[in-house]
C-alpha cells in the first residue's frame, strides 16, 4: 500500500505527461483529480492505522543486496500525519494555481513528482532510500520556483537547490559511514534504520555523524543561521510552491531530526540538546524579530516559518512526552496554517500583483471574506487556543519547560512577537480606509478559493479542539522514541510532579 | 630456443573485428563509394559483431575467473588478458563508440568523402583502446594507448574549416605525445626496477623480492600515473581537455572524451590496483591528492565557464577526481560502474551539444541554450536528465555510481576524501544547474525547434540508462562486480 | 446534576456560530435578539445550575468533556463551583443586559449581525474562562476573550485608531500572557498536570514557598495584562475606540476582571506565598491611585470611565492581594453592575450626542435625557461609595480587610482611602459636566433620550447597583457563605469583627465619598470659566494627569521605537548583510576561486606542458619521499 | 665496463633535455623533435635495463616504441603542415585562441 502511495503521484504525472501539450485546459483539472487519489489512499491509511503497532504496512524489498540497500517503507505515528498532510495539500496547491497559464503541463507534473518525493521521504525506513527521496525532490521544487516564480526566481531557485544539496551532501557522507560501520560490525551491509540504530559508535564518531545529519536537517528546517535561502525561495516561488515548501518540505527537516537523529544517535542527541535548543530558540526570536519589519508580506510569513519551526525543534530536543508530541503535531499545524497563509498571500497577489505591505490598506472593506480568512489563519498562526497552533505550541512549551526551563522561557517570547508581527501586518494590509484606488476595486474570494481554504480551516478548528484524533496516533510512536533514548543513554527524562491525573473522557 | 607465441584468437577477436572493420570501411569506400546510409549500416554491423564477440568472451572469461584459473585468461605469452575487467571495459568502449558515432554521424556525413576516413579512424581508436584495457603488458598497453591516441589526434583536427579544430588538434597532439613519452619513460623505469613489463609479473616481483631500488619504481609509478592522468584529464594534467573539447568536432567530442577516459582509468586501475597493490600505502595518498585537486579544480573552474563544451570538459576533470576516489577505494567494480555510466552520459550530453551547435560544431556558448526548454522540450529534457545524472542526483545512475565509489573510499579509510568529494559534488550541481537555468528559466531568443537526427537514439538510450540504472542499478552493478581483473 | 453546564458555554457559542454563517440572512434587530436570547438562555441555565450552591450544601463538581492534551494534563473539563457560578451569573446577567442595549446602540450599522456574532463569541469565551476545570482551558478562554476584545475594539476597522488600539490591546495582553504561560510551565513542572483538582489538592505537598512566589508573581504578570494593571494597563484607555457596549461588557464588567478571577481561583497557590500576595495588593493599590488621578483630568467621557475601571480593578487586586478573596470577588460583582451602568449611560449620551465624547461639549443633558441622567447618577454614587448603594459595601469591605491585615497594608489602606476620595470626585465631575449646567453642545447636536431598548437595561443595572451590595453586608455575609466551598482550605482575610472598628472604618470611607462627591459637585456646578480656572490652579499636575503621566509616550520611546530599530537592524543589517551575506559570500568565494584559477588556462601549449611536468614532478617527489 | 647506472643517468638527462626543449621552444616542429628525443631516452633506458638484467624484453620493447614514434611523426607532421598552410607559422604561441 505504501508503495502505491508513492507510485500513484508518479503514475499521475505520467498520465498528465501523455496528454498532448496543446490540450492545455485539461492538464490542471486532470492533475487535481488525479492527486485526489493519493489523498484518498492516505485517508484510508489514516483510518486503518493501528497506533500501538509501531511501523506498519512495512515493505522491505532488497534493492541491491551486496550494498544492503532496500525498498524499505513503513509508516508510524510520526510519519502518518505528514503523509496525510502532504496528500491533502497537493490538490489544494494545484487548485490554487489556476493563474499559471504557461507550461501548465510541466507544472502539474513537477508538482506530482514532488509529491511522490515527499511521501517517499516520509515513508522511507532505509537511509539510502530516504536520501534518494530527500534529494530527488529538490529538482521538481527547483523547477517550480525557477520557472514559475517572480523576478528573482533564478537566484532563489539556485540558492535553494545548492544550499539544501550542500546540507544533504554531508548527510550522505554520514550515511555511508554508518552503513560501513554496520558492515564492519555485523558482517553484512544494511542501510535499514532499524539495523543502523543499534550500532555501537564511539563518542566522537557518533557526534560527527549526528552533526552531519543535523546540519542537513537544520538547513532544511531551516534553523538559524542556515535560514536565508528560505525567504528568498518563498518570496519568489509561485503560490503552490510556497505552500508545499512551507507546509511539507521544511517538515522534512524537523521530521528528519526526530526520526533519524534521535534514533540513530541517542547519545549524541542527548549531548547536543543545548546546542540544538540554542539554535531553536535563537531561530524563534530572531525569525520573529526579523519578520516584524519585513516590507514584503510573503517574506514576513516566511520568517514567521523560521520562528515557528524553532518551536518544533525545541520540542523535539526537549525529549519529553509533551515536547515530542507537540513537535509532531506542530509539524502538521504549521503546515496547515502557514500553507493557508501562503495561499491567501497568493490570492492577494493574484488580485493586486504586489506583495508589498505598503501597497495595501483597507482591504477588509473590499475583500471582507479574504480578510476574514486571513485573520483566522493569523490567529491560528499566533497560537490562539482553540485553534491548532496553540495545541502544538502549548504542548511544546509546557512539555519542554521541565527539561529546558530557560530556553523555553525565551521561546515563549516568540509567542508575543508572533502577535506583534502578524497583527501589525494585518493592520497595515486590511484595516483603515482603502485609500489607494487599486485596492478599492478588488473582487472578493471566488467559490473555488473558498473551497480551498475551508478544508484547512475546518482541520485547524478540529485539531485545535480535538487533537486526540492525531495525538492518539502520534503518542505511541513518540513514546517509543523516548523509551529508546532513555534505554540507550543515561538520560533521565524529567518527571514533572507526580503522574498527572489520569483522565478518562466522558465516563461519568 | 625461441618459442613461438601461442595465438589465442578468442582473446583479440573483438579487436580484430574492429580493426578489420576499419580496413573494410576504407576499402568499401574506395571501391563502391557508398551512400552514407550504407556506410552507417556497415559500421553498425561491425560494432555489433565486436560487441557480440565481447559478450561471447564474457562467457568464457567468467567461468575461468570463477574457477580461479587465471592462467587461462592470459593470451599471447602474457600480453593480453581476457578477464572480466577487460571485457567489461571493452564492451563499454564499443558501446560508447556506437553511441558516439551515432551522435557524430551528421558530422561524419558532412565530411563527404572523408567521412569514411573518420569512421575508420574511430574504429581504429576503439581498437587501440580496446587492446589497452585488455593489456597485461605495459608495452602492449602503451601500444594500445598510442593507436587510440593517434587516431584521436587526427579526429580532433577533422573539422578543418574551423581554426579552433586545428588548434585543438595540435595542442592535443603535442601534449598527448609528450604525456605518452612521460608514460613510457615511467614504464621503462618500472621495467628497470622490477624486470618485468607484465602486470602479473610486476606483482609477482614485488611480492617475492625485497625491492633494491624503490626510488626508480616510485618514479616510474609517478610518471605512469601522470601519463595516464593526462589521458583521463585528471588535474593537474587536465589542461588540454577544455581546449580540445571546445575545438574538436562537436559530434565526436563525446566519443573522444569517453573512450579516452574509460581506457585511461581502466589502465590506471589495472596498474595501480593489480600490479602495485603491494605499494598501495605509498601511492594511495598521492592518488587521493590528485583526486581532490581534480574535483576541486574541475568543479570550481566549471562554475565560471561560459561555453558548454568547456564546462563539460571541466566537469570531466571533476569526474576524473570522483573516479579517482574509486581507485582510492580499491574496488574495480565501483570504478567500472562509474565509467560505464559516465561514458554513456558524456556521449549523450555531447550529442545534445552537437545538435545545438550544428554538425560543424561552430558555437557552443551558453547563450545558444537560452530557452531550449521551450524551443525543443524533449532535447532540453534529455540534457537536463543527463546533466543531473552527471551531477549525481538520486534516482539517476550518476548517484549510484558516486555512491559506490564514495563508499569504497570511505571503507578504505579515506573519510576526508569522501567529505571533500560530496562537497565538490554540490559545487558540481551548481554548474549543471546553471545550464538548466539557461535552458528553462530564460526565454528563447530563437523559437525555431532544432532538428534532431540520429542523436535522438543516442539520447533515448543515454537517458534510459541514466534513469533505469538509477532506479534499478543491480543488473549493471552485478556485472561490474563480476568483472574482476586477474 | 450540573452536567448540563456545558450548555452555558455552548448556547452563546451556538449563537455565534449561527450568526457567523447565517447572520447576513437575518434582519437587523432579529439577529440582536437572537444573540441576546442565547446569552439570556445561558443565564437561566447558569442560575438553575447554581441553585444547589445558593441553597447551601452544593459540592463543586468537575465535568470532563473530552481529551485535549493529555500529556500535560490539559483536557476539556469544567469546574462548577460557587466561584464559577457567580462569575457565570455575572457574565451572563450583565451580558444579557448589554446585548439588549446594543440592539439599540448598534442600530443601523452595516455589520450589525457581525457585532453580535462577536459579542456572543465573547460571552462563550468568557464563560469558558470562568468555567474551566484546568489552567489550559482557562488559558483557552483567556486568549479567546483577548481575540474577541481584539475583534470588537477594532470593529470599526476603517478607523485606523481603532485598528491600532485593537492590536495594541492584543499585544500588550500577550506580554502578560507570556508571564502567565511561564507560570503555567512552572505549575506543570511542579505538579505534572494543569488540572485545578490535581493542583489544589496537592498544593501543600508540592509547593515550596519560593516556587509559590514565582508562580504567584508570574500569574500576576498575566493578570496585569488582562486586568489592566501597572505596568500593562496602557491598552485599556485605547480600547475605548470600540463601540460602547463593548467597553461596558468587555472592558468594564467581565473580561478585565479575568485577572482578578485567576488570582482568586489560584488562591490555594497564593496561600503559600505572602510575598506574591503582598505584591498583588501593592500593585493594585498603586494602580488604583495612579489611574484615579488620571481619571480626574480626562475630558473624554469614556476615558474617565476607562481609567476609573483600571482604578477599580486596582481595588480588587488590593482585596485579593490581602487575601480578602470574597471582598475582591464581591467588588468585582458590584463593579460589574455599576460600571456597566455607567458605560451604558455614557453610551446612551454619546449615542444621543451623535458620537460626541468630549465632556467639555456637553452639559445640561439632564433635561434632554432624564432617564439616562438618573440611572447614571445612581451608578456614579455607587461608584463613589455612597451607602447603601452597591459600591459602598464592597469597597468598604476591601478597605476594612486591608486595615485588618495591618503592617504594610496600613499604607495600602490609606492609599485606598485617598483613592476613594478621588474616585468620588472624578465621578461627580463627570456627572455634573455631562448632565448639569448650561449646554455647551456643538451646533449640530440634537440630544434626545435613547429608545426603550437602551434605557431598560440602564434601569435594570441601576436597580442592581442599588441592591447588589446587600448580598454581602457585615450584617449578613451571604456571599461569603456562598463562596465558601470555592475557598476551602484557604485562609481568607476577614474584615474586623468588632463593630466599633468597623464603624470607624465605615465612617471614614463614607466621609471620603461624601467629601469627594461634594467637592466635585461644588467645583463643577459653577460656570465653565470658573471650573477651568479651578483645573488650571492645579497645573502642572493637571496637565500631567490629562496626559496620563505620558506613559504611552514613554513606552513608545523606550520600548516600541528601540524595538523597531532593533528589528530593522536585525532584518536589514544582520540578516540581509550578515547571515545571508555570509552565505552568498561563500558562493562568491567559490566563483571567485574559479575566476582566479581561470588564467592558469592560458591557452599556450607550453604553459600546459609546464603545468603537466610540474604536476608529474610533484607526484614523483611525493611518491619517492613517502615510499 | 661502464656501469649500467651511467646509461640510465644519460637517458634521464636526455629525457629532461627533451622535456625542457618541449617547454622552451615554440616551434611546433622543434617541440615535436624534443618529444622524439624523449622517446629515444626511453629507448636507451630500456636497452640498458634489459642488458643489465639480461632480459630480452626491454630490447624488444624498443622496436615497438620506434614504430610508435614513426606513427606519431606521420600524424604530427600532417597536423603541423596543415596549420602551417593556413597560418604560415609553426609557432605554437600563435595558437592560443582556446583558453580560460
Amino acid at each position: 500500500m505504501l508503495t502505491a502511495l508513492i507510485l500513484l503521484p508518479v503514475a499521475a504525472a505520467i498520465v498528465v505527461a501523455l496528454i498532448p501539450g496543446r490540450r492545455r485546459e485539461i492538464h490542471l483539472p486532470l492533475g487535481i483529480a488525479l492527486s485526489v487519489m493519493p489523498l484518498a489512499l492516505a485517508g484510508y491509511l489514516f483510518w486503518v492505522f493501528e497506533p500501538a503497532a509501531g511501523f506498519q504496512y512495512v515493505v522491505d524489498v532488497p534493492w541491491y543486496e551486496p550494498w544492503g540497500i532496500a525498498w524499505n517503507l513503513g509508516v508510524d505515528g510520526i510519519s502518518l500525519p505528514m503523509v496525510v498532510l502532504t496528500t491533502l495539500l497537493v490538490p489544494i496547491a494545484l487548485a490554487a494555481s489556476t493563474t499559471i497559464t504557461n507550461r501548465t503541463k510541466e507544472f502539474v507534473m513537477y508538482t506530482l513528482l514532488l509529491e511522490a518525493g515527499m511521501i517517499g521521504a516520509f515513508l522511507a525506513l532505509d537511509l539510502f532510500l530516504f536520501f534518494v527521496f530527500f534529494e530527488a525532490m529538490l529538482i521538481p521544487m527547483y523547477f517550480i520556483i525557477g520557472i514559475w516564480g517572480t523576478e528573482r526566481r533564478i537566484y532563489a531557485a539556485v540558492k535553494f537547490f545548492i544550499y539544501t544539496a550542500f546540507g544533504s551532501a554531508l548527510m550522505l557522507a554520514a550515511i555511508i559511514g554508518l552503513a560501513l560501520t554496520y558492515a564492519s560490525q555485523e558482517g553484512s551491509a544494511s542501510f535499514a534504520l532499524s539495523d543502523l540504530a543499534g550500532l555501537d559508535l564511539s563518542v566522537g564518531t557518533e557526534r560527527m555523524f549526528f552533526a552531519a545529519f543535523a546540519i542537513a536537517f537544520a538547513i532544511k528546517v531551516p534553523l538559524f543561521p542556515f535560514h536565508t535561502w528560505l525567504p528568498d525561495a518563498h518570496v519568489e516561488a509561485p503560490t503552490a510552491g510556497s505552500v508545499l515548501l512551507a507546509a511539507v518540505l521544511l517538515k522534512l527537516g524537523t521530521y528528519g531530526l526526530l526520526r533519524f537523529n534521535l534514533s540513530l544517535f541517542p547519545d549524541a542527541s542527548v549531548d547536543a540538546i543545548p546546542i540544538m535548543a540554542i539554535l531553536a530558540v535563537v531561530g524563534i526570536i530572531y525569525g520573529a524579530v526579523v519578520a516584524i519589519v519585513q516590507p514584503d508580506l510573503k517574506k514576513l510569513v516566511a520568517y514567521s516559518s523560521v520562528s515557528h519551526l524553532g518551536f518544533i525543534v525545541l520540542g523535539t530536543f526537549a525529549l519529553t512526552s509533551g515536547g515530542l508530541q507537540g513537535a509532531v503535531i506542530q509539524n502538521v499545524n504549521h503546515g496547515l496554517t502557514t500553507g493557508a497563509l501562503f495561499l491567501l498571500v497568493g490570492m492577494i497577489y493574484d488580485r493586486r500583483h504586489t506583495k508589498k505591505i505598503a501597497d495595501f490598506g483597507g482591504l477588509q472593506k473590499t475583500v471582507p471574506l479574504l480578510a476574514g480568512f486571513f485573520l483566522f489563519m493569523t490567529f491560528a498562526s499566533i497560537g490562539l487556543p482553540g485553534l491548532n497552533g496553540f495545541v502544538g505550541e502549548f504542548l511544546v512549551l509546557i512539555g519542554s519547560y521541565p527539561a529546558l526551563p530557560s530556553f523555553t522561557v525565551i521561546a515563549a517570547l516568540g509567542v508575543v512577537l508572533a502577535a506583534i508581527y502578524l497583527l501589525w501586518a494585518y493592520e497595515r494590509v486590511f484595516t483603515g480606509v482603502p485609500d489607494k484606488e487599486e485596492n478599492s476595486v478588488l473582487s472578493d474570494l471566488s467559490g473555488r478559493e473558498i473551497a480551498l481554504l475551508v478544508p484547512i480551516a475546518v482541520l485547524i478548528v478540529v485539531i485545535g479542539l480535538y487533537p486526540k484524533l492525531l495525538l492518539d496516533k502520534i503518542t505511541p510512536s513518540t513514546e517509543a522514541v523516548l523509551d529508546r533514548i532513555v534505554e540507550q543513554t543515561d538520560y533521565t527524562m524529567p518527571e514533572p510532579g507526580r503522574i498527572g491525573d489520569v483522565f478518562v473522557a466522558g465516563d461519568e | 630456443m625461441i618459442t613461438p607465441p601461442e595465438i589465442s584468437w578468442v582473446a583479440i577477436a573483438p579487436d580484430l573485428a574492429l580493426a578489420i572493420g576499419a580496413a573494410l570501411v576504407l576499402l568499401v569506400d574506395v571501391q563502391w563509394k557508398p551512400a552514407p546510409r550504407v556506410l552507417g549500416w556497415l559500421v553498425g554491423a561491425i560494432l555489433a559483431v565486436g560487441a557480440g564477440l565481447t559478450i561471447l568472451q564474457w562467457e568464457q572469461g567468467a567461468d575461468a575467473l570463477a574457477s580461479g584459473d587465471t592462467e587461462s585468461l592470459v593470451a599471447f605469452s602474457g600480453l593480453i588478458t581476457m578477464d572480466g575487467f577487460a571485457i567489461f571495459s571493452r564492451f563499454v568502449l564499443i558501446a560508447a563508440t556506437g553511441l558516439g558515432l551515432a551522435a557524430g554521424w551528421r558530422f561524419v556525413v558532412s565530411l563527404g568523402r572523408r567521412g569514411a576516413e573518420a569512421t575508420a579512424l574511430v574504429l581504429l581508436a576503439t581498437t587501440g583502446f580496446s587492446l589497452m584495457v585488455a593489456a597485461n603488458n605495459l608495452v602492449m598497453l602503451f601500444l594500445g594507448l598510442e593507436v587510440g591516441s593517434i587516431a584521436l589526434y587526427v579526429l580532433a583536427g577533422l573539422a578543418r574549416e574551423r581554426r579552433e579544430s586545428e588548434e585543438a588538434a595540435i595542442k592535443y597532439f603535442l601534449l598527448g605525445s609528450f604525456a605518452s613519452a612521460v608514460f613510457i619513460y615511467g614504464v621503462a623505469l618500472i621495467y628497470a626496477g622490477t624486470g618485468s613489463f607484465e602486470i602479473l609479473g610486476i606483482r609477482q616481483h614485488l611480492n617475492d623480492f625485497v625491492i633494491s631500488s624503490p626510488a626508480v619504481i616510485y618514479i616510474g609509478i609517478g610518471l605512469v600515473v601522470a601519463g595516464l592522468g593526462f589521458k583521463v584529464s585528471a588535474a593537474p594534467f587536465h589542461t588540454w581537455a577544455p581546449d580540445v573539447y571546445q575545438g574538436a568536432p562537436a559530434g565526436l567530442v563525446g566519443y573522444m572524451a569517453a573512450v579516452a577516459k574509460v581506457a585511461g582509468f581502466a589502465a590506471i586501475a589495472r596498474i595501480l590496483l593489480t600490479a602495485f597493490s603491494d605499494l598501495a600505502d605509498t601511492w594511495l595518498p598521492v592518488v587521493a591528492g590528485i583526486s581532490v585537486l581534480s574535483m576541486v579544480l574541475g568543479s570550481v573552474l566549471a562554475l565560471v565557464q561560459g561555453d558548454v563544451r568547456r564546462l563539460l570538459a571541466y566537469s570531466g576533470v571533476a569526474h576524473a577526481g570522483f573516479i579517482m576516489t574509486g581507485v582510492v577505494g580499491g574496488a574495480t567494480d565501483g570504478v567500472l560502474f562509474y565509467l560505464a555510466i559516465y561514458a554513456i552520459q558524456l556521449v549523450g550530453a555531447f550529442a545534445v551539444v552537437a545538435v545545438v551547435s550544428g554538425p560543424d560544431g561552430a558555437g557552443s556558448s551558453l547563450e545558444e541554450y537560452r530557452g531550449l526548454g521551450r524551443r525543443s522540450p524533449l532535447l532540453a529534457g534529455a540534457f537536463t536528465i543527463l546533466l543531473l545524472g552527471m551531477g549525481g542526483l538520486p534516482i539517476t545512475s550518476g548517484f549510484v555510481a558516486k555512491f559506490g565509489v564514495f563508499t569504497d573510499a570511505w571503507a578504505q579509510g579515506y573519510q576526508w576524501l569522501v567529505i571533500v568529494a560530496v562537497i565538490a559534488s554540490v559545487v558540481a550541481f551548481a554548474f549543471y544547474i546553471r545550464v538548466i537555468v539557461v535552458m528553462y528559466m530564460d526565454d528563447a531568443g530563437d523559437e525555431q525547434p532544432l532538428r534532431v537526427g540520429p542523436e535522438r537514439w543516442v539520447l533515448a538510450l543515454a537517458v534510459g540508462a541514466t534513469i533505469l540504472w538509477g532506479i534499478f542499478p543491480s543488473s549493471l552493478l552485478d556485472l561490474a562486480a563480476d568483472a574482476l581483473p586477474i | 446534576m450540573a452536567d448540563f453546564v456545558w450548555l452555558v458555554i455552548a448556547l452563546p457559542l451556538a449563537g455565534a456560530v449561527f450568526l457567523h454563517f447565517f447572520g447576513k440572512y437575518v434582519k437587523e434587530p432579529l439577529s440582536g435578539w437572537m444573540a441576546s436570547a442565547a446569552i439570556g438562555g445561558a443565564f437561566v441555565l447558569a442560575a438553575i445550575a447554581a441553585v444547589p450552591f445558593i441553597q447551601g450544601g452544593g459540592e463543586p463538581v468537575t465535568i470532563s468533556l473530552w481529551e485535549w492534551m493529555p500529556a500535560i494534563g490539559a483536557n476539556f473539563e469544567l469546574l462548577w463551583d460557587p466561584l464559577a457560578a457567580l462569575m457565570a451569573l455575572i457574565v451572563t446577567g450583565v451580558g444579557t443586559l448589554i446585548h439588549v442595549f446594543a440592539i439599540g446602540y448598534m442600530h443601523g450599522d452595516e455589520r450589525f449581525h457581525r457585532f453580535f456574532t462577536n459579542l456572543n463569541l465573547f460571552a462563550a469565551s468568557m464563560l469558558t474562562l470562568v468555567l474551566a476545570g484546568n489552567y489550559a482551558m482557562l488559558f483557552l478562554g483567556w486568549e479567546l476573550v483577548g481575540l474577541c476584545s481584539y475583534l470588537l475594539i477594532g470593529f470599526w476597522y476603517t478607523r485606523t485608531t481603532a485598528s491600532a488600539a485593537a492590536k495594541k490591546a492584543f499585544i500588550v495582553n500577550r506580554i502578560g500572557d507570556f508571564g502567565f504561560m511561564i507560570g503555567l510551565m512552572l505549575v506543570f513542572t511542579v505538579f505534572g498536570t494543569l488540572s485545578f483538582a490535581g493542583i489544589f489538592e496537592r498544593a501543600g505537598q508540592e509547593l515550596t514557598s519560593g516556587m509559590a512566589t514565582a508562580i504567584g508573581l508570574l500569574f500576576l504578570v498575566g493578570a496585569t495584562g488582562k486586568s489592566a494593571q501597572i505596568p500593562l494597563y496602557v491598552w485599556l484607555p485605547d480600547a475605548m475606540e470600540g463601540p460602547t457596549p463593548v467597553s461596558a461588557l468587555i472592558h468594564a464588567a467581565t473580561m478585565v476582571t479575568a485577572g482578578v478571577y485567576v488570582i482568586a481561583r489560584s488562591a490555594p497557590i497564593y496561600e503559600f506565598t505572602p510575598v506574591a500576595s503582598t505584591v498583588v495588593a501593592s500593585v493594585g493599590a498603586l494602580t488604583a491611585i495612579w489611574a484615579a488621578s488620571i481619571a480626574l483630568a480626562q475630558r473624554d467621557i469614556k476615558k474617565v470611565l476607562a481609567y476609573s475601571t483600571i482604578s477599580q480593578l486596582g481595588f480588587m487586586f488590593l482585596a485579593i492581594g490581602a487575601r480578602a478573596y470574597v471582598a475582591g470577588v464581591f467588588h468585582l460583582m458590584t463593579h460589574a453592575f455599576f460600571k456597566a451602568l455607567l458605560f451604558l449611560g455614557a453610551g446612551s449620551v454619546i449615542h444621543a450626542m451623535s458620537d460626541e465624547q468630549d465632556m467639555h461639549r456637553m452639559g445640561g443633558l439632564m433635561r434632554k435625557m432624564p432617564l439616562t441622567a438618573t440611572t447614571m447618577a445612581i451608578g456614579a454614587l455607587a461608584l463613589a461609595g455612597i451607602p447603601p448603594l452597591a459600591g459602598f459595601w464592597s469597597k468598604d469591605e476591601i478597605l476594612a480587610a486591608d486595615f485588618a491585615r495591618g503592617g504594610w497594608f496600613y499604607v495600602l489602606w490609606i492609599i485606598g482611602l485617598v483613592t476613594a476620595l478621588l474616585t468620588a470626585f472624578y465621578i461627580a465631575r463627570l456627572w455634573v459636566l455631562v448632565f448639569y449646567g448650561e449646554p455647551r453642545w456643538q451646533e449640530d447636536a440634537h440630544p434626545h433620550e435613547s429608545p426603550r431598548v437602551m434605557t431598560l437595561p440602564l434601569i435594570a443595572l441601576a436597580f442592581l447597583s442599588v441592591v447588589g451590595g446587600l448580598v454581602n453586608t457585615p450584617f449578613r455575609l451571604g456571599l461569603e457563605h456562598f463562596l465558601e466551598p470555592s475557598f476551602e482550605g484557604v485562609h481568607i482575610q476577614e474584615a474586623p469583627t468588632d463593630w466599633l472598628t468597623l464603624g470607624i472604618l465605615a465612617a471614614l470611607s463614607i466621609l471620603a465619598a461624601v467629601v469627594g462627591v461634594g467637592a466635585g459637585v461644588l467645583a463643577y456646578r459653577r460656570p465653565p470659566e470658573r471650573w477651568r480656572r479651578f483645573e488650571e490652579s492645579f497645573e502642572p499636575l493637571w496637565g500631567t494627569w490629562e496626559l496620563a503621566y505620558g506613559v504611552d509616550d514613554l513606552y513608545g520611546r523606550t520600548l516600541v521605537l528601540p524595538g523597531r530599530r532593533l528589528a530593522e537592524a536585525a532584518a536589514f543589517s544582520v540578516d540581509a548583510k550578515g547571515v545571508d551575506g555570509a552565505v552568498n559570500g561563500v558562493g562568491r568565494l567559490v566563483r571567485g576561486a574559479g575566476d582566479w584559477a581561470r588564467p592558469l588556462q592560458t591557452g599556450f601549449v607550453r604553459n600546459y606542458g609546464v603545468l603537466f611536468l610540474a604536476g608529474a614532478l610533484v607526484v614523483v617527489v611525493w611518491l619517492v619521499a613517502s615510499g | 665496463m661502464v656501469p649500467v647506472g651511467w646509461y640510465m643517468a644519460l637517458a634521464a638527462a636526455l629525457f629532461l633535455i627533451g622535456a625542457l626543449g618541449m617547454l622552451l621552444r615554440r616551434n611546433a616542429l622543434v617541440m615535436f623533435m624534443c618529444i622524439e628525443l624523449m622517446l629515444n631516452a626511453v629507448n636507451l633506458t630500456l636497452i640498458s635495463a634489459g642488458r643489465a638484467m639480461n632480459d630480452l624484453n626491454g630490447q624488444v620493447a624498443v622496436f615497438f616504441i620506434l614504430v610508435v614514434a614513426a606513427a606519431e611523426v606521420v600524424v604530427g607532421l600532417a597536423i603541423i603542415v596543415a596549420i602551417f598552410r593556413r597560418r604560415a607559422t609553426a609557432s605554437v604561441d600563435e595558437l592560443s585562441e582556446l583558453r580560460g
